[in-house]
């Protein structure tokens, strides 16, 4: 066995780190075993010291699934970078793992880079369960006959000389021997530990710290490899969180009062986050008996005057579809917020997909125009929210955003944003109105107009979500829902007017323009650099807005060759002996754009699987610049 | 919207609002619709108490009954079917300065909306609730309802339904957190408004089953309780109803309930042989949940700026230098 | 006061009958004065002597609405034809109103031919309440003047001859009128009182059979005109039954046990007639507490063999999109009738509209391919159940069958259907399962497998909404939730290749194509035949299919210089100055068709109106051949 | 799909059914969680019943409790959140043959599902149904559940819950048409036994709250009761729960009670200082609705043809010559 010895019997005396642009380093246990906090520190340590990250959670779909299992895997996917990186990265270039089964599900899934390096915890070699120590090694054989690196760490033994209960303070040493192998600044390292334990006393500090150091020394000691990746220190102030807790913060920020909700996985954490701090800006957040509940609570709420958010996923929002129809026709500011995950039913609740698009577009009986946009990154969660309450009360409709289980769990920084008050509704408008004022007195020109909010003299009318007209009574004559319906659709048309046209990313003309929206962003631009890299004429073009559009992207479409679009969803493959133009499933955003544009858009759609890499993108590209059209 | 001077003063008592103020649209009901005598029952309360239009939202669902709101001179949301308590709720939430009613029919509440009906009970907010049971689906025209009685004959049951009736007060004398219960008639206006003004000055969520005929699509259905008061068992309590002279001599029947007893309560609405008419439960004390939930925070930029910054310094990666 | 006298004074001798080829007839009188029962009787007579008809109920949207009201217009109108005729036709010819106010409506939506014929109940003018009497005069100088052919009938002075309650005996004096006017069989005019009242005994059938002949006899002996339509008598039986009759019919022949419903406008009465009828055959009509409850309901009724349908209009049907994603992912066969009504939201209850398209498509979370189908006219709602059915066993998938309010209550005869035992299912499979069988057993071409029913031996399993693998395992793996989708997705192709490709009305190429789908058929073909009778070259294609689509479509298409979708639903107008093609929000199908064929389909859409007329649909396509491009 | 020729063939008396048989995929939940007694409980039962496998089904929601049909050996539907019910009346409705077992938790039934719950005890359609009542949202991780006691501290209530805790049996008790009512506990296996057993028996829906403990999330809730059996109150009666002489030794308060008397079985539920398990209510003479509703004609296509040409009969207008 000469990769083991290699490992544990070396005493190395000097290690110059070897500089490295990034790497993804993954972090594996049982759940409960502590991988994911180990990661989030590991990240939050490098990107205290000016690196680029990106981290990806490893969830399992149980509560407590068994101890060593493969589905049972829990941890982090942290990209490192000597630049800011906008996903998860491809494979793993070194994991550490609490046991060799929950490696194996990753192996599976071909996330770890051939030849790469793991770290194994090594008790269960000698485990007095022999099938246990069977499995180890013939695991521990199977990865070195595969070419992988494998160094088996005593990280029990070890720890066992600190603490008496392990299965808490390994994290932490793993934590040490991270930061000595990718020699990150110790002292951060225990500050974060200060940051974290803090509450619990100084005793629980001071034993993780210990935890740590060992960690460290260990590493210095017995492994005889070490890297830097470089760092830009950051000239301001960043903030680490992930897309939900921003999407939460930006709730707070947009200056809604009211969050009415009912649990689903993945949008859930929201409302944890929020329901421990919007109270202390004086919001609430109510969760109601089921999504319908919310959603009319939310209406409720926003038609007395305190904009409201409702937050859900994928059988939540089907759910609320006619409430939300209610919403277009009254006229009443509402905020969906829907962090989609793998449908359809009740699916892959924490698997990522941009499954809803068309969902959103098209919902709710009869004519419901209202306006969908998608965050793309996490910044851009934060930022979204304070958007869609503003145009949510700008054109008195609904808005709809969507995020993703990708973004809700993946952490990046970004630029530490400054509150401004322009961010919030001015007060409740409670002056009286004016005797020719009527409470649907639409715009001919944009559809807009007023409301009236109860506790307004004079504004009493009753609204309703029969047809209508501009006094709010119900409208039995021809014609009259005609005119309701036109108005609200001028509503799009006007804000669509307002919207800017997206930039492109890479030249403005050429071969094969890749196109997409939401938390595929990233993945697309990194491939898309890679293969301009390689000289190839490919741009991309992301969209923020999907109903409506932004103008011009015609015009960007129609500059290149050929349009891809790429998306975390079904899309039906031509290949396929079965499909044909005539049956072809499309993408969702690959829909639209080729009826709204008359443009060829082909298109490739992945679900079920993590979410999409660079790489994955980067074959598509290329497979299309190979030209055998129509493949996707 | 331009202001009027006269809407800037305070009204004076010569500026008393008439009925004719809380009137909105003509009611389009039925000739001999029982919802036309809860409207009146009900625009004479506000009328009586004086409460200023704007500060009052009448909510409903869908139905026959949930038209009430075009029919009132005050705001109004005529929402969904099954869903008015939920947005009720919302509109109360963060408005305790606004007067809320709830307008519902006997599909709407007990049926499409039951679950919120359970729930809105529990959550306790300040709001009046008044329940149109006509035993029927009114506006779509004869369909069963959970509370028709056993055998009748509707557009879905043209044989006669089978099962025996849901007793929504037994109902709700079941659920939690429970704040008032009553069951009045259309039929009986002194007492229709002394309930319903019993119900608007209980702090809490205040239902109250409304017997009310439909003589579209039931005709005779009530008519047993109409004709015959001897029918009828008036509650009465020191606290709460009390009859007119004039009433006590037709409704005969009358038993003294003290309307904390909630025991007494359930065993009135299980085994009464009459209709007991009056207040069932009341529990002053039960807690609503827009003051649980009153934050302890003012809603204003400055809070939330200060609030945001301070989330976000947990959060924050200084420069290092 | 010439027109009056006109008519009341004169005594005709003899009356030749005109021949006219068609004629539009309207009868309007309060809600619960007979004139429905009037209409159909004379649409019934028309039809057993061999006239084309098509009748349109005229439906007040209370209850009961107010006696006199504009709003309580209640009667029929009827297009009786010397050929087979497939809508309710433009503007009437002639119109009878028990009182002036209930032609105002009709007037001001302008669907009296100018000049037309009214027969008018003459009492008002007399009326004791001097606002009444004031009001018919007013109104009755003002039809004059325009140039109404105005005929005073006092028909409750000749009712009151034979009956002491005229309001519920003046329809058939009316009908008595109208079979003079028409040169109907009085016979079967008889026969046909006999089939109303027979019922309620000999009393009152002898007493409405007197007020028929009284009616007949005055307008022979008063009324000096006098119309005769050809016929073209049967030579097989026809029926004659609405849209939601032949619905419910369809159900009964279909085969389905089990319909699980929750009343709804103008759905309900589906299971109105169902629910007297369908115990008498072994079925069961289930009223559930909500349109969720009634769909999961039958998804449960289905999952246990007896197939199911739910009946729903548009709020009920955005409720049950959640349960309609189950019944796609767990493969449970599951007929969804919706009979579509003007929306979003309660919106018009009553009014025909064809707005759920895209929802019915895109509906429901995550990729939820489903099939929908749309029945153009009343024996199509028949049959179309039974494919329906048929279709959701066979590739165990939801079916979603449009129809709309316009259907729902119009009549049309269709010739009588031949039971056939092959539009049954066959009986519930009971026998074991093999050993190597499992329940997801994907077939890789078509997507298809068995199911296996409870009762089964050796095919326990249960079935989730989970991601699942072909033994109906929860799929953790990744990559596991992609086949099943794949396999769902690839069953809506297989089904697709099996459809035929609709045939077209008028020439297989030239300048226009008009295309639409559902109840509009009858117009548009109505209104194609007129602009070909003079020479234009427009051609139309009616879709039965609308997921997936049959092949050949695009074909068609491109055989036409241009192609107009004609829809009940809305479509932004490109006239509009705030509308372009980067903001335009196509009609349903428009959007499909522009998608699926890039090709550069307009649109044009009506909502709020009465069914779409052929003559409005003429004036659309003549002015696309005026060649204003865009124009809609 | 081959058939085997041992399917055909009835089970002989050797081939009795194992509780392995009765096994589905190895269960899911965490150490400790009370779902795993009641899944021993119910495969004892169903064992001991020798249950044909393809004609059991269980149904259930979406929550950790929903899992349930998966760890059986029979059929399972494994549904939506909070459609457990009427996911299984339709079942039921033309499958009298099938035993249908519905399995759905607390937030499942009494928060999303509560207007399905209230319906299905008035269809009152034969199945049987546990509520693992855990007062905790488990799948989703540790919300507040309608069951939660006021002051849970929960990932939506970081301070304490607001308000009481919604009472699933005394709200059971209000509802119309009932015909079973039990409580339960997943720490007392022979009692847990019983109960599902009677309920299984009986004739209607049977339904159980089943305290169910969520090691994972409130790990101490139940301790209390767990560890201290005076605080449980058994209800026992000739012709329903009775002790074991090992158990009567350690449950000491027990209360003969006679599950036929409504009233006295609601003020157990709302006064009973301790917690009763046992049997609160039954009424073997409740009607069930697959009963009324079962058609008196086959479903057989001769019967449809014909039904089918005496409907089209009355529409039909035949040829005049
Ligand atoms: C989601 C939805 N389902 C169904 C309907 C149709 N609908 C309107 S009112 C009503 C029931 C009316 O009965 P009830 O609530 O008793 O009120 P009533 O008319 O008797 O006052 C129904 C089923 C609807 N509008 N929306
Ligand atoms: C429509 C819908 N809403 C929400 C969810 C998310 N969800 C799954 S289980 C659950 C509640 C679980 O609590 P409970 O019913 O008490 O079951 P337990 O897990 O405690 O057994 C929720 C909210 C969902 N799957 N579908
Ligand atoms: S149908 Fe009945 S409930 Fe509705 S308005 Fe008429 S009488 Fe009233
Ligand atoms: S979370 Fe609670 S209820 Fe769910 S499996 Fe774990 S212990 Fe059981
Ligand atoms: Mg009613
Ligand atoms: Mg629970």
């Amino acid at each position: 066995m000469p990769a083991r010895k290699q490992s544990v019997q070396r005493t190395p005396v000097s290690k110059p780190a070897m500089a490295i642009d990034e790497h993804v380093v993954e972090i594996l246990s049982d759940s409960g075993e502590g991988a994911q906090k180990c990661g989030q520190s590991f990240a939050s340590i490098s990107a205290r010291m000016g690196k680029g990250i990106w981290t990806v959670e490893i969830i399992p779909a149980e509560i407590q699934p068994p101890a060593r299992s493969i589905e049972g895997a829990s941890g982090n996917r942290i990209r490192v970078a000597g630049y800011p990186v906008a996903n998860g990265g491809d494979q793993a270039d070194l994991v550490v793992a609490f046991n060799e089964q929950v490696l194996l599900g990753r192996l599976r899934a071909n996330e770890l880079k051939p030849g790469s390096i793991i770290l194994l915890e090594d008790k269960w070699r000698t485990s007095i369960d022999t099938a246990i120590a069977d499995s180890y090694n013939r695991v521990y054989e199977d990865l070195v006959a595969q070419g992988f690196c494998v160094y088996e760490i005593p990280m029990e033994v070890e720890c066992l000389k600190l603490v008496s209960d392990p299965r808490r303070g390994k994290n932490m040493f793993v934590l040490g021997l991270l930061c000595s192998l990718y020699s990150l600044d110790i002292q951060l390292a225990r500050e974060q530990i200060q940051f974290i334990f803090g509450k619990k006393g100084e005793l629980v500090v001071t034993a993780n710290r210990r935890l740590l150091e060992a960690g460290w020394a260990w590493a210095e000691k017995n492994l005889d490899f070490k890297y830097k990746i470089p760092a830009t220190p950051a000239k301001e102030a960043n903030i680490v969180v992930n897309g939900n807790m921003a999407l939460g913060l930006g709730i707070m920020a947009s200056g809604m009062e009211v969050c009415a909700m009912y649990p689903i996985t993945p949008a859930t954490s929201v409302s944890h986050y929020l329901s421990d701090v919007f109270e202390k800006v004086g919001g609430v957040v109510h969760q109601a008996e089921d999504e319908i509940a919310a959603c009319a609570f939310a209406i409720g709420s926003s038609y007395a005057g305190k904009c409201a958010v409702t937050i859900t996923s994928g059988p939540g929002y089907s759910l609320k579809q006619e409430c939300i129809g209610l919403a277009v026709m009254a006229e009443i500011p509402l905020v969906v917020i829907n962090v989609q995950r793998g449908g359809p039913s009740t699916g892959q609740p924490t698997k990522a997909e941009q499954g809803d698009l068309l969902m959103s577009i098209f919902g709710s009986h009869g004519d419901a125009p209202k306006v969908v946009m998608a965050a793309s990154d996490i910044e851009d969660c934060f930022f979204s929210v304070i958007t869609a309450r503003k145009i949510a009360e700008t054109f008195n409709t609904v808005v709809v955003l969507l995020s993703d289980a990708s973004l809700a769990t993946a952490q990046q920084p970004f630029a530490r944003p400054q509150f401004s008050e322009e961010w919030l509704a001015p007060p409740v408008d409670q002056s009286p109105v004016g005797d020719e004022d009527m409470p649907y007195d639409w715009d001919d020109r944009t559809g807009q107009s007023h409301r009236f909010i109860p506790g307004q003299p004079n504004g009493m009318h009753t609204l309703t979500g029969l047809a209508h007209d501009r006094t709010s009574s119900v409208a039995y004559d021809l014609g009259i829902n005609k005119e309701a319906i036109h108005h609200r659709s001028l509503k799009l048309a006007a804000l669509q007017k307002t919207l800017k046209t997206p930039p492109v990313f890479g030249d403005d003309e050429g071969k094969l323009l890749v196109i997409g929206w939401g938390s595929t962003k990233g993945a697309i631009q990194e491939a898309v650099a890679r293969v301009r890299a390689d000289g190839h004429s490919v741009s991309s073009v992301h969209l923020r807005f999907l109903q409506p559009m932004a103008s011009g992207i015609k015009e960007i479409l129609q500059r290149f060759d050929r349009v891809l679009a790429v998306e975390n969803n079904w899309a039906d493959d031509m290949e396929d002996a079965m499909i044909d133009e005539d049956n072809c499933r499309y993408s969702g955003l690959a829909w639209i754009l080729r009826a709204r544009y008359l443009v060829d858009v082909v298109c490739w759609g992945e679900v079920g699987e993590q979410p999409i890499k660079p790489g994955t993108v980067e074959r598509v590209i290329r497979r299309q610049l190979d030209n055998k059209h129509q493949e996707y | 919207m331009a202001v009027r001077a006269r809407d800037l003063l305070p009204r004076s008592s010569e500026e008393r609002l008439t009925l004719a103020d809380y009137e909105g649209c003509g009611p389009r009901w039925c000739t001999g619709c029982g919802d036309l005598g809860i409207l009146t029952a009900v625009q004479r309360l506000l009328r009586d108490e004086q409460l200023p239009l704007e500060k009052v939202v009448f909510v409903s669902g869908i139905g026959c009954s949930s038209r009430f709101p075009h029919y009132m001179g005050t705001y109004g949301f005529h929402g969904l079917h099954g869903r008015a308590l939920p947005i009720a709720e919302g509109i109360k939430m963060r408005r305790p300065d606004l007067h809320v009613f709830v307008n519902t029919g006997d599909g709407d509440c007990c049926s499409i909306g039951a679950a919120h009906w359970l729930h809105a009970t529990r959550y306790n907010m300040n709001m009046t609730v008044m329940m149109h049971d006509n035993n029927i689906y009114g506006l779509t025209k004869k369909q069963v309802s959970p509370t028709s009685p056993i055998g009748t004959r509707s557009s879905t049951t043209p044989r006669g339904s089978d099962l025996e009736a849901f007793d929504p007060l037994i109902a709700t004398l079941g659920m939690s957190n429970l704040s008032f219960v009553a069951q009045v008639a259309d039929w009986i206006p002194e007492l229709l408004y002394k309930v319903i003004s019993l119900a608007f000055h209980h702090r809490g969520f205040s239902f109250i089953r409304i017997l009310q005929r439909c003589p579209e699509f039931l005709p005779d259905h009530f008519e047993p309780w109409v004709q015959d008061p001897d029918r009828m068992q008036i509650l009465t309590h020191e606290d709460g109803v009390q009859l007119s002279s004039a009433l006590s001599s037709v409704y005969r029947h009358q038993e003294e309930h003290d309307p904390s007893d909630l025991i007494k309560a359930r065993e009135i609405a299980a085994t009464s042989e009459r209709m007991p008419v009056g207040i069932l439960y009341r529990n002053p004390d039960a807690p609503c949940y827009e003051d649980l939930r009153r934050p302890k925070q003012l809603f204003t930029p400055a809070m939330i700026g200060a609030g945001l910054e301070k989330e976000l310094d947990k959060f924050t990666i200084w420069p290092t230098d």
